[in-house]
């Protein structure tokens, strides 16, 4: 008999290349501290592309509503704030709650169904949220947008300044706590079991699984944390509008984690920026035609970039590497 | 420093990127016409997509215009939310900030770095009302598109219109998006009014109401159209095409203004936009805005300071290509004459004719 | 009241007919060839401008562009399948969707550059504006049009796709290009003329929805929700669905909007999400 | 008498056609019961009325003295029934010994678990592989499912049914593209499990059916023809005459 | 008799991987082979190899003289391979008899004659692919290809979960399609000994070689070899 087998199972041993990758935004905080308002926001998007990828990229959810649970997060955070609960940490917590309940009590109706159905259910739900919040004008502010939004000190000490440093650290301890959970749960069991869904729904009640209980228990997650990341928009930029319920963030979100690549985090994260980054800089070349620049883009991801931009490092490293090592990489982290 | 910097935030691309090419083309019609010089510096300025109603966006960008890029004022500004979103910046860092297009009451209030150049729905809305009631139209029924400035342009029509004792018979809201009108036209013929009062964005939405009624048969049923000068905006007015001859509309500026600062614009805009088609009046409200920031560098000679130029602006009176106007030194909002047009064909081309007015009328939401 | 009731069915059903004929070339490419086809609208776009440039510079009348219409968006399609779409069939329905959606800034980037960002005059003849009366109703003469355009595009389709072997061997490359190879059908042609007749029919229904929907470069996102509400309510791999799935979302948002004008905005999305939940695979579904 | 699997009025009918009539069987603890027919008899849709994966027209299903008609699919394999498809039914995208782990963890009721990685589940992989070697499969434990030749994700197919630790194990032709002898070797790891698992297999691999069965029911057109042991089936004419045929393998 | 097909060289796969190696054999207009191994050996490579959806690295497949290998999927289909997948590969959208006008091409084959052997699928014509047990899955895919009317006729596994009856229904219209109809057959068997009693020669893979070639008899009667071979008992 042949050597013995080593079972290769998910874990989440740290990389070195991981640590380099956290180390980053305090480099930055030195390197470019005119950009740290940017550096928030994009973190913010990170952390929203993050909710998404557990649901589309482990669940195997597409969700083109997805910016319902983060609008629900911001405005509970808002009108927390703006009818005088200033505290940022516990908004925050009150905002994710909110935003959880409304995806758990959605989720019954978007696990039903197949994917363009779902597809449109999330749509749907996202419309008529968007709709519900421009009806309820006296509360959310309509269109004008929610202003009036105070916040208290952080932790009563830091207060959120015009240069945004109190923004950004803020920003960059939830996306942090908040990752590395999710990091630990995607290897876990549970996230196994989603991906199991993903590859043989018809399989997993054959083998005792609930498989919408499941979904659910991921979509309410993935709300909830697009909740967070809500809140944290809100709180931050002391702002709500209407917006942020906009099929238009559903959309760019999608892309924005294609970009980066599904299933693997730190897509959701690399995707956020590079499409942020490419968002200035590109709208700052002609600003009317910057939409183009970004269909393009999308175009050639999915031609010719498989797995979105990590896919293809991933790819061009495993070339490097030899042949080998590609076996041992697949669908695993940078 | 021989550079006077202006950051211009606006929506370039998305849904709304007329609004920011209509600006930039105002801009560049009154740097065509003075030059890129004032008070010996050069003007420069600095363009941002705001990619739509995206207010983190807009405040983000006006945050590093400030901080990174040291601009002397902030501009442009086509929607509430952005403008809404900024005011704090303005506010904190003592940079005026010049709103070319947003429209909601409100938003002069949110600081005291805020002008504003173009115009609130209020400010247009009552005076239709009143021209309405003292020409016999006694019943009318109210269409808007529901979001919050037609709700604006519906409660000031009715406060005025009822003031002046008229009757609404109902009040319609129609969903933003919504491709259909008919049955909404339908319940407008059914309710049997003297006129209908409509707010709905430029646009399709204002094309395909006027087309419903006229195939619905609505003028034949004796229901006039009148409006804000919104629904016949210059800028889309020819694409309407012939059904909405005959709308009447209250505005504060029409490309067909007969006034000689009005032809030295047209011709402007004309040379600095060789494809921009027919201005409108953002174009104007961005021509003035930065009539306004060409005198502050003058008076100020050069050297910006937020409030000295604030003070400048306070006040300040131009001869605009819509008639006089001026900024109201208490509220920093504009004062102006509203017209009543009515569209018509010169020349073989759409234009609002105007034949009545209101002077100096001020924001009534303050 | 009765009166009310009929015009308002009438209304509804002319609705209906609108959101058919916008969505009909997408019932094709994304219903039957099962490929998530979000440019569905950039082609319908084309379709659009073609009409209006035809009328406007050249002066051909409506009916006249409306075939010319329906050939630029085919045309444009095949090249377009040829050259990217192919590629992506057998790509997950995420990747389509994002390549789609790609496509379609592109084309609203174009359009803005090549048309400019403004809404497009269009002049009906005047046979088709006004209305006529029947049976003692008013009733819309484009109204009226587009029904029976409905009618005869739904009978040929129908016939085309339900009854002609090519119909089977679009259903069958579609389930399964390899097995359809193997056995001797030409998947990449009938492929390739599956979705030039989708184009096709998008660019056709760009053409007759201007006059109601307007047209402008933005056009393609604007109604991007309605195109997919209706394939998806219909359900994949017929034509009669998302007929059925167009009349009644129609007949429903109009009635809503009359009725009930407060709510009007919600009618039409909570009657998707409901149909949806009743229907998963839509209201006459093959495929699930 | 005690039973832990049987069907009262068992029917599915699909528009006029009845795939499924009127079916009662009772199946006791430990049997090794074969359902054997033509095509078509109705023998894999009786199969999905008793794990759920079909709603019944008519009939019930009872799992010891509950009635489980009603219970969705998932519940009644917690309740110790499993079955494997005719047609593979696997999770493509992940590993073999993957897809094993994740039945067993839906097993465990470690499936909720997300504080802690699937690597750290050291019991459960150490069953895992050792019902890979079982099975033969061992060396192709970090392989992808759908990577594997066809005849070895049959075996996958089995793998994660005997995961669940089933009380009772329904298996739709299990040895279907699996060459003869392998075919054999796979049911004595099947016999192998304990004595009280009950075992209802559907197969028309006659040698292996006359070979494990020790009783076999005949299903046609959807209605049972007759139950008996294996002589007696062998014997019966009828039988002979719809399904045996010359019967060369017997 | 002329040649039909001569594979020389074969080296095949997936992607990067090479499952077939050197593969060398040829085939008469009329003849008939057994294509035999164990499981994953690359029988069913080799059979979609012919029909031109693997990679291939090297070698040559010739088609009555011609060369096979320009030829597309279809355009074989066309020149008369008739292919039966092992996965059977049904079409879900459309009816039994929709699956079988679809591919029709002019021949002895037609609808009333495959009905014929098959009865059942008459029965069922109208059910949707996906609506079939698992041996009339098979039957389709059977009257499927013949209806193509082949010259060549590959067969994967074709009796797998067909009930003992209809496997020698089967086993008698294949005997007589070799021995009176001129079509060739290649048949993938997992039942060694029902493969050579029909066909004239075999061939054993092994790990993606040829480790045994022969005429079906004798390979039949030397039940050692046979053992050895294909493991059979
Ligand atoms: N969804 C469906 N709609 C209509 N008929 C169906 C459907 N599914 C299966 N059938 C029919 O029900 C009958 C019984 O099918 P089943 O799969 O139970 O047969 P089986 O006994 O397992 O046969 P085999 O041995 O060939 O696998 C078949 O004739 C099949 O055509
Ligand atoms: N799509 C594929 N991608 C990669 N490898 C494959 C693929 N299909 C088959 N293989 C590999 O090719 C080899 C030969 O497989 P093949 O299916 O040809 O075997 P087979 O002899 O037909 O087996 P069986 O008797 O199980 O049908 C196997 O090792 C298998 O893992
Ligand atoms: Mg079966
Ligand atoms: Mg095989």
């Amino acid at each position: 008999m042949p050597a013995r087998i080593v079972p290769r199972l998910p874990n989440d041993r740290w990389r070195p290349a991981e640590i380099v990758f956290w180390l980053a935004p305090l480099a930055i905080y030195f390197l470019f501290p005119g950009y740290l308002v940017l550096g928030s926001q994009v973190m913010i998007v990170g952390l929203f592309a993050l909710s998404l990828d557990l649901i589309l990229g482990y669940a195997g959810i597409v969700s083109l509503g997805h910016a319902a649970y983060f609008g629900v997060g911001a405005y509970a955070a808002g009108l927390l704030a703006a009818h005088g609960w200033g505290e940022p940490v516990s908004g925050l917590l009150l905002a994710t709650a909110a935003a959880g309940l409304f995806g758990f009590v959605a989720s019954f109706l978007v696990v039903r169904g197949h994917d363009l159905t779902r597809l449109m259910v999330t749509l749907g739900i996202g419309l008529m949220t968007y709709e519900a919040a421009n009806k309820a004008a006296f509360i959310t502010g309509g269109v004008d947008g929610l202003s009036g939004v105070t916040m208290d000190k952080l932790l009563g000490v830091f207060e959120f300044d015009l240069a945004g440093q109190t923004a950004y650290f803020y920003s960059l301890a939830v996306l942090f706590v908040i990752f590395v959970a999710m990091r630990r749960l995607v290897k876990s069991p549970f996230g196994m079991s989603l991906t199991g869904i993903r590859e043989g729904a018809k399989r997993m009640p054959a083998i005792g699984a609930d498989v919408n209980a499941r979904l659910v228990a991921a979509f309410t997650a993935g709300a909830a944390i697009a909740g967070a990341a809500g809140a944290l928009l809100a709180q931050t930029t002391q702002f709500v509008g209407l917006d942020s319920l906009g099929f238009s963030r559903s959309a760019e979100l999608i892309i924005m984690l294609v970009l980066g690549g599904t299933g693997r985090l730190y897509g959701a994260l690399v995707g956020a920026l590079v499409f942020m980054l490419a968002q200035d800089y590109l709208s700052g070349l002609n600003p009317a035609y910057w939409q183009f620049w970004i269909g393009l883009f999308l175009v050639i991801v999915v031609m010719f970039g498989k797995g979105g931009i990590l896919g293809v490092a991933e790819k061009v490293a495993d070339r490097l590497k030899g042949r080998k090592a590609s076996q041992e990489s697949r669908g695993e982290q940078p | 420093e021989d550079t006077i910097k202006v950051g211009l935030v606006a929506p370039f691309s998305g849904p709304f990127a007329d609004y920011g090419r209509q600006m930039e083309g105002g801009i560049k019609a009154y740097m065509k016409e003075h030059g890129d010089k004032v008070a010996g510096k050069k003007i420069e300025i600095i363009t941002k997509d705001t990619t739509g109603p995206v207010p983190e966006v807009a405040k983000r960008l006006a945050q590093e215009l400030v901080v990174r890029d040291k601009v002397d004022f902030l501009a442009g500004f086509g929607l509430t939310p952005e403008a809404l979103a900024v005011a704090p910046i303005a506010e904190q860092a003592k940079k005026p900030m010049i709103i070319m297009n947003a429209a909601t009451s409100v938003i002069t209030t949110k600081s005291n770095y805020i002008a504003r150049f173009s115009m609130t729905l209020p400010q247009i809305s009552g005076p239709m009302a009143t021209w309405a009631v003292k020409n016999g139209i006694k019943r009318v029924v109210t269409l808007v598109a529901d979001y919050g400035p037609g709700i604006d342009a519906e409660t000031t029509f009715k406060t005025h219109f009822i003031g002046g004792g008229g009757q609404v018979l109902e009040s319609i809201r129609v969903p933003l998006r919504n491709p259909e009108f008919a049955p909404f036209i339908q319940r407008i013929k059914d309710a049997k009014p003297e006129a209908v009062f409509i707010f709905v964005p430029a646009g399709e939405q204002g094309i395909a109401f006027m087309k419903g009624y006229r195939e619905r048969g609505l003028a034949e049923a004796g229901i006039k159209v009148i409006a804000t000068g919104d629904l016949t905006d210059d800028h889309v007015l020819q694409a309407m095409g012939d059904p909405v001859l005959g709308v009447i509309t209250s505005f504060h500026y029409s490309a067909a203004h007969n006034s000689p600062e009005n032809k030295t614009f047209l011709k402007s805009y004309a040379d600095a936009n060789p494809n921009g088609g027919r201005p409108n009046f953002m174009s104007v409200a961005a021509y003035d805005g930065m009539h306004a920031i060409y005198e502050v560098a003058k008076k100020l000679n050069g050297k910006i300071e937020g409030d000295k130029a604030m003070a400048v602006i306070k006040g300040m009176k131009i001869n605009s290509p819509r008639g006089p106007v001026m900024i109201d030194p208490a509220t920093r909002d504009i004062v102006q004459t509203v017209y009543i047009r009515k569209v018509e064909k010169v020349n073989g081309e759409l234009f609002n004719v105007e034949f009545d007015k209101f002077a100096d009328v001020k924001d009534p939401g303050k | 009241m009765i009166g009310n009731l009929i015009g308002v069915l009438f209304d509804g059903l002319a609705y209906g007919s609108l959101l058919f004929l916008i969505s009909v070339g997408l019932s094709v490419t994304m219903g039957l060839m099962n490929f998530v086809n979000l440019a569905h609208g950039a082609f319908a776009m084309v379709g659009g401008y073609a009409c209006v440039t035809l009328m406007t510079r050249m002066g051909l009348p409506f009916l006249l562009t409306l075939p010319l219409a329906f050939v630029a968006s085919a045309v444009l399609g095949l090249v377009l399948e040829r050259t990217l779409y192919r590629r992506l069939y057998k790509a997950s329905h995420l990747d389509q969707v994002l390549f789609s959606i790609g496509l379609t800034f592109m084309a609203v980037a174009a359009a803005t550059y090549v048309f400019g960002p403004q809404q497009q005059p269009v002049q009906l003849p005047d046979w088709l504006r006004g209305q006529v009366s029947l049976l003692g109703l008013d009733l819309g003469s484009y109204r009226l049009f587009m029904i029976a355009v409905v009618v005869i595009i739904t009978g040929a389709l129908g016939y085309l796709l339900e009854r002609t072997r090519f119909g089977a061997q679009i259903r069958a490359s579609v389930d399964n290009q390899v097995a359809s190879a193997g056995l001797g059908i030409n998947v990449n042609r009938v492929f390739s003329l599956t979705f030039a007749l989708g184009s096709g029919l998008a660019g056709l229904g760009g053409g007759l929805g201007i006059d109601v929907l307007g047209l402008d470069p933005t056009f393609p996102i604007k109604y991007m929700v309605y195109f997919l509400l209706v394939v998806a309510v219909g359900g994949a791999g017929t034509i009669r669905g998302p007929l059925f799935a167009a009349l009644i979302l129609g007949i429903f948002d109009v009635a809503g909007k009359y009725y009930v004008p407060d709510v009007g905005a919600f009618v039409i999305y909570v009657l998707m999400v409901v149909l949806l939940l009743l229907f998963p695979a839509g209201l006459l579904g093959r495929r699930t | 008498m005690n039973t832990t699997l049987r069907t009262e009025g068992l029917s599915k009918q699909w528009g006029a056609f009845k795939a499924n009539s009127d079916i009662t069987l009772r199946f006791q603890p430990g049997a090794r019961h074969a359902l054997i027919g033509p095509n078509g008899a109705g023998k894999t849709t009786f199969i999905n009325l008793l794990t759920g994966a079909l709603p019944p027209t008519s009939g019930k299903v009872y799992f010891g003295d509950d009635d489980i008609t009603a219970l969705p699919q998932h519940k009644r394999v917690k309740r110790g029934m499993t079955r494997t498809f005719q047609i593979n039914t696997l999770f493509g995208g992940l590993t073999v010994l993957e897809s094993v782990m994740l039945s067993i963890s839906e097993r465990e009721g470690t499936h909720f678990t997300w504080t802690r990685t699937v690597a750290q589940q050291t019991a459960a992989i150490e069953e895992a592989m050792h019902l890979l070697h079982l099975l033969k499969l061992a060396q192709d434990a970090n392989t992808r499912t759908s990577n594997l030749p066809y005849g070895k994700q049959r075996l996958v197919e089995i793998a994660l049914a005997l995961a669940t630790k089933p009380k009772v194990l329904l298996l739709d032709e299990p040895a279907a593209g699996i060459p003869s002898a392998e075919s054999r070797e796979l049911f004595d790891v099947i016999s192998q499990l304990p004595r009280d698992v009950t075992i209802l297999f559907i197969e028309h691999d006659m040698g292996l059916v006359f070979r494990f069965a020790e009783r076999i029911t005949v299903l046609v057109g959807g209605k049972v023809l007759t139950e008996g042991t294996p002589a007696e089936i062998a014997a019966d004419p009828r039988v002979k005459e719809v399904y045996l045929g010359e019967a060369e393998h017997v | 008799m002329s040649e039909l097909l001569r594979v020389e060289h074969v080296t095949a796969g997936y992607g990067d991987s090479v499952v077939l190696e050197d593969i060398s054999f040829s085939l008469q207009e009329g003849g008939s082979l057994a294509l035999l191994g164990r499981n994953g050996v690359g029988k069913t490579s080799l059979i979609v190899s012919l029909m031109g959806l693997t990679r291939l690295h090297r070698g040559s497949i010739h088609w009555r003289g011609k060369d096979l290998l320009r030829l597309d999927t279809h355009e074989r289909a066309h020149a008369g391979l008739g292919w039966v997948p092992q996965e059977r590969y049904m079409f879900p959208s459309l009816t039994v008899e929709e699956h079988l006008t679809v591919v029709a091409r002019p021949g002895e084959w037609t609808l009333k004659k495959v009905y014929e052997i098959f009865p059942r699928l008459e029965e069922r014509r109208s059910n949707m692919g996906n609506q079939l047990s698992g041996g009339e899955q098979q039957m389709l895919a059977i009257a499927r290809a013949l209806m193509v009317n082949p010259s060549l006729l590959l067969l994967d596994e074709p009796m797998e979960g067909l009930a003992p009856i209809i496997v020698q229904e089967l086993v008698r219209v294949i005997r007589k399609l070799i021995a009176t109809s001129g079509m060739a057959v290649i048949v993938v068997e997992q039942h060694a000994r029902l493969a050579l009693s029909m066909t004239e020669r075999a061939i054993v893979l092994d790990r993606g070689r040829i480790v045994h070639d022969s005429d079906s008899a004798s390979l039949m009667n030397d039940a050692e070899g046979l053992n050895r071979l294909v493991a059979v008992a």
